[in-house]
């Protein structure tokens, strides 16, 4: 019973939140309902009993990703006044299309199989482990099986790092970088001259 | 000469020819040209000379399997080996024809003609499904630039509309052949040409390469590429299209839709019988009025190549014969006469007819040569288009009296038109200051109108020389076409007046149903 | 327990939302990169399902490598979105149309 | 099956890529932007090695059990082999041609030629994961490599506007592809093509039904097929040339492998699901991308619809679903390859009298005569990608249909044919200006010199001499290892 | 000996063709009129012969022409006794009419052009009417009527010189038309062109039926037919007659040859050829006999008000040959070739006779301005006598003796009369009727022309001639202005003609003497001995029977029609010279419809010339341009350029448009599967 209780909580504010996202006029508040989006969503998870995975979400998103957002959002300098509303021309056009899809999604995927889905059969080559927890078996298989492809996982995130210093990394021409070395190696008479300049002079460094 | 590869050297002295046209100065690659097209002449002559008339009915074969899915496989019959002499004796005229009035990058023209020469021989050649196809499609590319670079003012509608729609036919034809390859399982000509397709097959089949051929023809109403491509194309190109490259056309039908699918082809008789007929009264009558030289004879051409296309659908030998004889010919006059045509407009650069008038009287050369051509077009017998008109008429006339006697009109039509056209540029006053100062032919023009003229002469008058090599494989043809052949109109019934007032209300009936 | 049909209607409506949000929006570029966001989302609420209700572990692998690559597509966007803004000074999307025909 | 170690070795080519693309990147980090030529060097050996790992792979139509990694997640067959070998060339073409157009800018990178390399190695995992999981990250590596590349001039705002479109649309269009893998998950309760494969070989259920469109979809936006279509002409004018240059050729090659592997491996059981709308879209492609081009006056966008119109008949071969069709679509991958990569080239090498770079297809008029060899490799391109023979284009062309028709569907042969003939108008187009219109004096008469221009000139030489007729000379051999690559990717084991 | 004959004129024509200008006038025409002597003499020992039934026909082949199939045909001469006699009348018509020309032709810088095709022309008649097949009777007929338009269009720089020449080309081929269809008609039913198989079995063939243009008609009907038509054209025919008047714009030597000799004959050549073939079809026979008659009233009719001697000459050549054609339809062989035979002599002899005057009166053709020139030009005005004594048939029934014409005409006339059939006797009546005609047009020829006052003042051509500047030597005919020159008062504007050089002279005197003489001489042969023709036309014995015994009357009629015609000549315009005008003034439509050639070529110029220019514009315009080009090539062309705006307007730029794009395929694609039906 609470557990359909917290499904259906979870699973309406999370499409509220959804909503909100996109029809939010200020992006900063869209970040922070996506944000609460992102915890609905990790609730279902936790419903289903995936808790390794809903608190990645919690953390790689709320904490990685959905700050990323608003720090962008709040650096780009953006004229929010400007930006507020408008939707594209063909608006209703798209809602139209949008509602058709997840009829037919509806119909296709629930109503057709009469309530009841006839999922696959798992080959059992992933099962979770005997007596070992969610995030152990979980663990097992990404060392494992999946060791190849969590590599290549990391190899994205470099990619993406890569990207993102490529693209945004400036080489300032108007600031002088730091030299440890000569820092080091200086002397404070190299650092200091004394001068007697006269009245009405300036000093000339 | 026994495995003598003289068909692929014939291939290959044009492309040499071409290369080494793109590197070399002007007057160089006039040269290399000239002697490819002569030393393919030469070949052709000696091909000719080795043709075992009477023999085997695919000659001088060669065969390599380099290519996957189809193969590297020459060889000729009678027919082909008259289309490639009429290749390689037009190709020394039109290098002649561009020696001078070429002058702009003349390399890489003459490059593109000599390419052009080893396509047209490689479509005539070949002896594999796909590879004629290369061919015939390649021909399209030196073409197009040969109309777009060196052409007249209109070059780029003329060039955009020959290409494309000469393109547009084609490739269907391809979809067809992939067809018959899986149903055949080979790629071989004489095999396919030997193979029954289904009934219903054909139908498809046939129509698939009719929109090929009939483009390339050019058949009444897909034919007005050529007026165009004609007047906007260089004196050499009009003579290389009408000479050579129509005929593919008649050989394509007389190669392909004939004997692979004879049942089709006698269901659709009709069709072009239809649009032949409406093509020889159309395309004259439009000649007739026509202002500009080049495009009267482009319409001349539609008008005679109609005739070969009522009489290949005629179903017997006469017909066969007599329009493979007026595709030569058509070669030899049309070309000749697109050479005419160059020979004054090199020195007016203007092909308006009435800018002309009284070349009699300053050219009388020029006059007496471009009369035989024009008698020539016209059908005069002791002209090759006597004859070929002649044995076409008759062949149609034995199917159908109706298509023979409107096929027949054209040749009334016809002499008024290029009698028309003779009056208004060799009759008359001469009008024009400067059509009246221009000088008869020079030497390098009888050089290239002199052969055009004993040729057609030639065929005239011994069109037995013409006709032999072909009389096997035609015969051949007829015997496969003979269970197709629809029954002609004639009926001719048995001199007993009694009987045949009897059978009227029958005979009435078949008829009836004939038609 | 709630049937996964229920699941997979969640899913469908957020990835129906998170398609809407991008050509809905013609004014913020970010807006479309967080409902690129939200499909991603559907998409790991539907694989994390499908994965406990087939008990097979292969569905929240799958939702991982999701998240992960959802984090580094987000930082080479907003790294983007970066230095068109530099560029043009504006992220509307109605701005975005320089090249066109 | 093999154990890990067999495994390891199995993705040698991957292990380069990844060594490499590590080792150049402290390089760079160490050495900064000076050391991006030698860079650009080491990673186009990179490549060479790669290659000749694939290879003999493909030489010898390897495939089966033992060469199959990572319990099924990944298999270096012939097929992939194949694919991975046209990569390798694409890549390395980008590679080669890059220098000279970033040191025109002044933006030469160091990370260029290190992102090429992760793009290839997401490639290579592309076309070789046999796993919705493999696919994905290999999408994706690709993907975010290629998002990168495409806004790499990002002082240029065309270049940053292109960026962002791509990227926008492909994380839509990866959106798309997840949602499906995830429904496909779902109904046949695994995420290898094997699995799906069997799951689905009997009746196919309404959510795999809807993963397979959804999977499809999405692929169909990474070959930019139509209506997926609408990235290509915009990214690939604001893009660098060079990355252009890439785009047109190694993550199409990639893509369309991949979809293959997908519709013919992972869907094969369900042809039918798929068939007709394959049939759609590669109709829509070849007339879309057709009638696209003809108003362009950027060579980058026409070459940009001219891809569109090439996938169409590509995917011609694919609606036959037959091991031939699979085949066909190899052989003319590799010959529009070639195409791409001459077309580029000679793009790259128009300059004007300041050496930059010329784009206006307007401004190629009467390159025959300013630049004579120049314009006869651009009419040899644009014949070849009209399918007119005797360039080797028409063979790509040929074997498709071919195969079509074997596999009956006649009437899709014949109207794509005829539709071929509204792509050759505008390739005409191009001749037309660059051979029959008087000199418009934009295009710099002098070549450039030094080693990169000599580059391009071999670059150019080689790719117009494979699609040149001598092209045909070569069938045998190319019909030969695409029967072997496609042999692999339908293997049943 | 044949193959002299026929190939000693082509030789020559070549040879002076190809010489031109280089090799001078005088080698030219030595070289051409030597080798029509050539022939002329080695022609009579053939026709002697077969008069003495010495020779016997025979084939001598040359060269293979054509085999296709079962169709085969070859260059070969065949000699019998029809074509003994055309040969005879070829050659010597020719070789006079080239030594004539050496006169006539005197100022004429284009003379071994002239030359040329005059010899070309002898080549093509003699292959004409040699063949052994019908294809190169084709070939002949042809190579004719090419002869005959370089001739017509030898003037080429005046314009009606040429449209003449073109116009003489065309309806021959309408002709040809026919000639054609029949030629393939009878390869259809008989399997061959060889003449002699083809007359063997015609009769086989007689009421067989076959499928024409979707009639089931009589075989041999619709083949003669076809095959008449031809000799309709090439014989100026009612209804393909318009050419020959036109013609004339020829020089006057081809006139005679061309025109009126022999190129003209070679229609009821052909008949009489193929007399056997037309034996099986009375159809066909009644068919020529009412063309034949119609053809002889009409052009008499025009020729009484026609005021150019050439275009009266030419109507009369044009009735002459109505003449022959109806003799042919009633089964008269014998006499039209009798008639053909007699008729070449005295119309090369008025036509050239006509040139003799027109030559003296310096190029002026119309007789309106000529006039009393009896006497100063003698030897012309009796050879002109004696051609229209011969044309008019002058002779004493009773003692059956005299002019050409009046054994051949009236041999005509007779076999009409006794033919019996309906159509022999409208033939008939139509024939006294023009025999009236023509007595009338004649004599008002030869009154206008050498009786009266002289009436030159108002040419033209002699105002040049006495006034200055020369012309060059041009025939111009209607076109003229009144001059009123206060000149001598006599009407000669003082103008003295000459008469002719004697190589003009000479053949005049020739054919003078085959006009008096020919009928006397050769009528029992060509009329009466089938021994004379061995088979080599159909000879119709109960005809020649009935012929010499029809009624009394019958056989004064045509002399009495003559004398009427003569009568009302003489009254017009020796008596009376007003009479004319004042009949004109009575029956001013009729004259006027005559003078106007009963509107024939208006007539054709409306119904056939302007619609084919119409229509070639219209086709042109309207049809390739207007639909082919516009709704196909152009119209595909600005579909594709529609679509591509419309493709190029969906790329807005738009992130959203394309996201929404790429969500409207896969809702459709979503949809498609759905409606396809559901999976399970």
């Amino acid at each position: 019973m609470i557990h359909t209780i917290a499904f259906y909580l979870f699973a309406v504010l999370l499409i509220a939140s959804a909503m909100l996202v996109i029809m939010s006029r200020n992006p900063v508040h869209s970040v922070l309902w996506l944000i609460l989006a992102f915890f609905n969503a990790a609730g279902l998870m936790v419903l289903v009993g995936a808790e390794f995975i809903a608190m990645l979400l919690v953390i790689v998103y709320v904490g990685a990703v959905a700050v990323l957002f608003l720090f962008v959002v709040m650096m780009l300098d953006i004229d929010f006044a400007e930006l507020r509303a408008g939707f594209m021309k063909n608006a209703p056009l798209g809602v139209l299309i949008a509602v058709v899809l997840f009829v037919e999604l509806f119909v296709g995927l629930v109503i057709h199989g009469a309530g009841e889905l006839q999922l696959g059969a798992a080959d059992g080559t992933a099962a979770t482990i005997e007596g070992r927890s969610n995030i152990e078996s979980i663990g097992a298989l990404l060392y494992g099986e999946y060791l190849f492809l969590f590599e290549a996982a990391g190899l994205i995130l470099l990619v993406a790092m890569i990207g993102a210093i490529v693209l945004t990394h400036r080489e300032r021409t108007d600031t002088r970088g730091q030299k440890v070395a000569r820092q080091v190696a200086r002397r404070p008479e190299e650092a200091t001259v004394n001068v007697k300049p006269e009245i009405g002079k300036g000093v000339s460094l | 000469m026994d495995g003598f590869p003289i068909l692929s050297l014939m291939l290959l002295v044009p492309l040499v020819g071409a290369a080494i046209c793109f590197f070399v100065p002007a007057q160089t690659a006039r040269m290399v040209a000239l002697v490819a097209t002569l030393v393919n002449l030469l070949l052709g002559v000696m091909l000719w000379a080795e043709f075992d008339i009477g023999g085997a009915q695919w000659q001088f074969v060669e065969r390599a399997e380099i290519f996957a899915g189809f193969s590297y496989a020459l060889g000729i019959d009678g027919i082909a080996l008259m289309l490639i002499m009429l290749s390689v004796f037009l190709m020394p005229i039109c290098i002649g024809a561009s020696w001078l009035s070429i002058t702009k990058r003349v390399g890489e023209y003459m490059a593109a003609f000599l390419m052009m020469e080893t396509l047209m021989i490689g479509v005539f050649t070949a002896q594999d499904l796909f590879l004629f196809y290369i061919f015939f499609e390649a021909g399209l590319i030196p073409m197009y630039l040969i109309i777009g670079i060196w052409g007249g003012d209109n070059r780029i509608y003329a060039s955009y509309k020959f290409f494309l729609y000469t393109l547009i036919g084609s490739v269907l034809m391809l979809i067809a052949m992939f067809w018959m390859v899986r149903e055949a399982g080979t790629t071989d000509i004489p095999t396919l040409m030997a193979t029954d397709f289904p009934a219903g097959a054909q139908n498809w089949l046939w129509l698939a390469f009719f929109a090929s051929f009939a483009v390339k023809m050019p058949m009444w109403p897909v034919h007005t590429w050529l007026p165009d491509a004609h007047v906007q194309a260089p004196t050499a190109g009009s003579v290389i299209l009408a000479g050579v490259l129509l005929k593919m056309g008649g050989y394509g039908f007389i190669r392909f839709s004939l004997p692979m699918f004879p049942e089709a082809s006698a269901n659709f008789a009709w069709l072009v019988f239809a649009l032949s007929m409406i093509a020889v009264v159309v395309t004259s009558l439009i000649a007739l009025v026509q202002h500009d030289m080049k495009k009267l004879i482009a319409y001349s051409s539609v008008a005679h190549m109609a005739i070969v296309c009522m009489a290949l659908f005629s179903f017997n030998v006469q017909g066969l014969e007599g329009s493979m004889i007026v595709m030569l010919s058509h070669g030899l006059v049309s070309g000749a006469l697109f050479l005419a045509v160059g020979v004054i407009y090199d020195r007016l650069h203007t092909r308006e007819i009435s800018r002309y008038g009284g070349l009699s009287i300053n050219m009388p050369k020029y006059s007496l040569f471009f009369l035989l051509f024009t008698m020539a077009s016209i059908g005069l017998p002791g002209t090759s288009g006597f004859v070929g008109e002649f044995l076409s008429l008759a062949g149609v006339y034995q199917i159908s009296s109706w298509v023979a006697l409107i096929g027949t009109t054209g040749i009334i039509l016809g002499a008024a038109y290029m009698l028309y056209l003779y009056r208004r540029v060799a009759f008359g006053e001469q009008k024009n200051a400067d059509a009246a100062a221009m000088p008869d032919l020079d030497e390098r023009e009888w050089a290239m109108m002199l052969p055009l003229a004993a040729a057609v002469l030639w065929m005239g008058v011994y069109p037995e020389s013409f006709l032999a090599p072909m009389r096997a494989d035609i015969e051949w043809l007829d015997q496969r076409l003979e269970a197709a052949a629809p029954a002609g109109d004639a009926q001719l019934s048995a001199p007993d007046p009694e009987a045949a007032a009897e059978h009227h209300g029958e005979e009435a009936a078949a008829e009836g149903g004939s038609h | 327990m709630i049937g996964i049909e229920h699941y997979v209607v969640v899913s469908s409506i957020l990835f129906v939302l998170g398609v809407l949000g991008i050509f809905l929006n013609r004014k913020n570029v970010i807006v479309i990169l967080m409902a690129i966001e939200l499909i991603l989302l559907a998409v790991n609420i539907n694989l994390v399902a499908f994965s406990a209700f087939l008990g097979d572990l292969t569905g929240q692998i799958f939702a991982m490598f999701v998240l992960t690559v959802a984090a580094g597509e987000a930082a080479i966007g907003l790294a983007i979105l970066v230095i068109y803004f530099r560029g043009r000074g504006t992220i509307a999307v109605d701005d975005i149309h320089r090249m066109r025909g | 099956m093999n154990d890990f170690s067999q495994s390891l070795q199995l993705i040698a080519a991957e292990e380069i890529l990844t060594v490499v693309g590590l080792v150049l990147l402290v390089v760079a980090a160490w050495a900064g932007d000076k050391a991006s030529r030698a860079i650009s060097i080491a990673a186009v050996a990179a490549l060479a090695a790669c290659a000749f790992i694939a290879a003999p792979t493909l030489c010898q139509g390897l495939v089966g059990p033992e060469r199959v990694a990572f319990f099924g997640q990944y298999s270096a067959d012939a097929f992939s082999a194949f694919a991975k070998l046209l990569i390798y060339a694409a890549g390395g073409a980008a590679l080669i041609v890059a220098p000279s157009f970033f040191g025109r800018v002044a933006a030469i990178r160091a990370e260029y030629p290190i992102l090429i390399l992760f793009a290839v190695l997401g490639m290579n995992m592309m076309v070789s994961a046999t796993d919705f999981l493999s696919l994905y990250i290999g999408l994706e590596l690709n993907s975010l490599a290629a998002y990168v590349l495409a806004a790499f001039l990002r002082t240029d705002e065309r270049s940053a506007e292109a960026g962002l479109k791509y990227f926008v649309l492909g994380a839509l269009a990866s959106g798309i592809i997840l949602f499906g893998m995830s429904l496909t998950y779902g109904f046949a309760g695994t995420t290898s093509f094997a699995g799906v494969n069997a799951a689905l070989s009997g009746d196919l259920s309404t959510g795999a039904l809807f993963g397979l469109i959804f999977v499809l979809a999405g692929l169909a936006f990474k070959i930019s097929a139509v209506p997926f279509h609408m990235w290509t002409p915009d990214v690939y004018e604001g893009a660098p040339t060079p990355v252009t240059t890439f785009f047109a050729t190694a993550p199409k090659v990639a893509a369309l492998a991949l979809t293959m592997r997908v519709a013919l491996g992972a869907f094969g059981s369900q042809v039918d699901a798929w068939q007709q709308i394959v049939i759609f879209v590669s109709l829509a492609s070849i007339i879309v991308g057709a009638l696209g081009a003809i108003g362009q006056s950027n060579i980058k966008r026409l070459l940009a619809y001219s891809s569109i119109n090439n996938i169409g008949f590509l995917l011609i071969g694919l609606a036959a679903a037959t091991p031939e069709g699979a085949a066909a679509m190899l052989v003319y991958l590799a010959i529009y390859v070639a195409m791409s990569v001459a077309g580029f080239v000679v793009v790259l090498m128009l300059r004007d009298a300041e050496g930059n770079p010329v784009e206006a297809i307007a401004d190629m008029a009467g390159l025959s005569r300013t630049r004579p060899a120049l314009a006869w490799a651009l009419a040899a391109v644009m014949f070849s990608l009209a399918g007119i023979p005797p360039l080797f284009g028409f063979w790509g062309k040929f074997v498709v249909f071919q195969a079509a028709v074997n596999a009956d569907l006649i009437a899709l042969a014949a109207i794509g044919i005829a539709a071929s003939v509204i792509g050759a108008f505008y390739y005409l187009k191009v001749v037309k200006i660059a051979f029959f219109d008087e000199p418009a004096g934009v295009v710099s008469e002098s070549g450039e010199s030094g080693v990169d221009a000599a580059a391009h000139k071999v670059l150019l030489l080689v790719s117009c001499l494979f699609i040149s007729p001598l092209g045909y000379l070569l069938t045998p051999w190319l019909g030969d290892l695409a029967q072997k690559a496609a042999a692999a990717l339908l293997f049943v084991g | 000996m044949i193959k002299i004959i026929v190939f000693a004129p082509l030789l020559a024509s070549i040879i002076a063709g190809l010489g031109n200008r280089a090799m001078g006038n005088f080698a030219a025409k030595v070289v051409t009129t030597g080798a029509l002597f050539l022939s002329c003499a080695l022609s009579w020992p053939i026709f002697l012969g077969f008069m003495t039934g010495a020779e016997s026909a025979y084939v001598e082949p040359v060269l293979k022409w054509v085999q296709s199939g079962t169709m085969t045909f070859d260059w070969a001469l065949r000699v019998d006794t029809l074509t003994a006699v055309m040969l005879v009348v070829i050659t010597s018509v020719s070789a006079l009419v080239h030594l004539y020309s050496w006169g006539y032709m005197d100022e004429d810088p284009d003379q071994p052009r002239f030359f040329a095709y005059l010899s070309l022309f002898t080549f093509a008649m003699l292959m004409l009417v040699t063949a052994d097949n019908l294809v190169q009777m084709f070939f002949g007929w042809e190579g004719v009527g090419l002869a005959s338009y370089l001739l017509i269009g030898f003037w080429f720089r005046k314009p009606s010189a040429s449209a003449a020449a073109i116009k003489a080309f065309v309806v021959n081929r309408v002709g040809d038309l026919g000639f054609m269809m029949g030629i393939f008609g009878v390869f259809l039913v008989f399997g061959t062109t060889s003449i002699p198989e083809i007359l063997d079995r015609a009769p086989e063939m007689a009421g067989s039926s076959i499928g024409f243009l979707g009639y089931r008609v009589d075989t041999m009907t619709v083949l003669c037919i076809l095959l008449f038509i031809g000799a309709m054209g090439k014989s100026a025919q009612l209804g393909l007659h318009t050419w020959l008047p036109d013609a004339m714009e020829g020089p006057t030597p081809v006139s005679a040859l061309i025109h009126a000799a022999t190129m003209v004959t070679a229609g009821v050549f052909m008949v009489c050829r193929l007399s056997p073939l037309f034996e099986t079809s009375q159809m066909a026979l009644t068919f020529v006999t009412f063309i034949g008659a119609a053809t002889c009233f009409f052009a008499a009719t025009i020729g009484t008000t026609q005021t150019d001697i050439k275009r009266v000459i030419a109507y009369s050549t044009c009735s002459q040959l109505g003449y022959m054609f109806f003799a042919a339809g009633v089964g008269a062989y014998g006499a039209a070739m009798f008639h053909l035979f007699t008729h070449a002599f005295f119309k090369a002899l008025l036509f050239l006779g006509a040139g003799s005057v027109i030559h003296a009166m310096h190029h002026e053709q119309d007789m309106r301005y000529y006039g009393g020139l009896r006497k100063h030009i003698p030897i012309t005005f009796w050879a002109m006598m004696a051609g229209t004594l011969a044309i008019t048939g002058v002779g004493i029934w009773f003692l059956h003796i005299g002019f050409a014409g009046f054994y051949s005409k009236d041999a005509i006339l007779e076999s009409a009369f006794a033919s019996g059939t309906e159509m022999g006797q409208f033939a008939f009546f139509m024939g006294i009727v023009a025999a009236l005609l023509t007595s009338f047009y004649s004599w008002r020829l030869m009154f206008l022309t050498f009786w009266g006052k002289p009436r030159w003042e108002q040419s033209e051509h002699i105002q040049h001639a006495v006034y200055g500047h020369h012309e060059e030597p041009s025939e111009e005919s209607d076109d003229h202005h009144e001059h009123a020159h206060a000149s001598h008062g006599d009407g000669t504007a003082g103008y003295h003609p000459h008469e002719s050089p004697w190589v003009m002279l000479t053949p005049l005197v020739v054919l003078s003497l085959g006009a008096v003489l020919a009928g006397a001489i050769w009528s029992h042969s060509f009329l009466d001995s089938a021994e004379f023709w061995n088979g080599s036309i159909f000879y119709n014995e109960h005809l020649i029977h009935a012929m010499h015994n029809v009624p009394t009357w019958v056989k004064i009629a045509p002399g009495a029609a003559m004398l009427i015609g003569l009568a009302i000549a003489w009254n017009n315009y020796i008596r009376d010279p007003g009479a004319a005008g004042r009949f004109v003034g009575m029956f001013g439509g009729v004259y006027t419809f005559l003078k106007n050639k009963w509107y024939f070529d208006e007539v054709y110029h409306t119904i056939f010339v302007k619609p084919a220019f119409w229509l070639g514009r219209k086709f042109w315009k309207w049809g390739d341009e207007g639909t082919i080009d516009r709704f196909g090539p152009n119209g595909a062309a600005w579909v594709v350029a529609q679509g591509s705006r419309y493709a190029q307007k969906v790329q807005t730029g738009y992130l959203y448009s394309y996201a929404l794009v790429m969500l409207l395929g896969l809702v459709a694609a979503i949809s498609w599967v759905m409606a396809n039906g559901l999976g399970h």
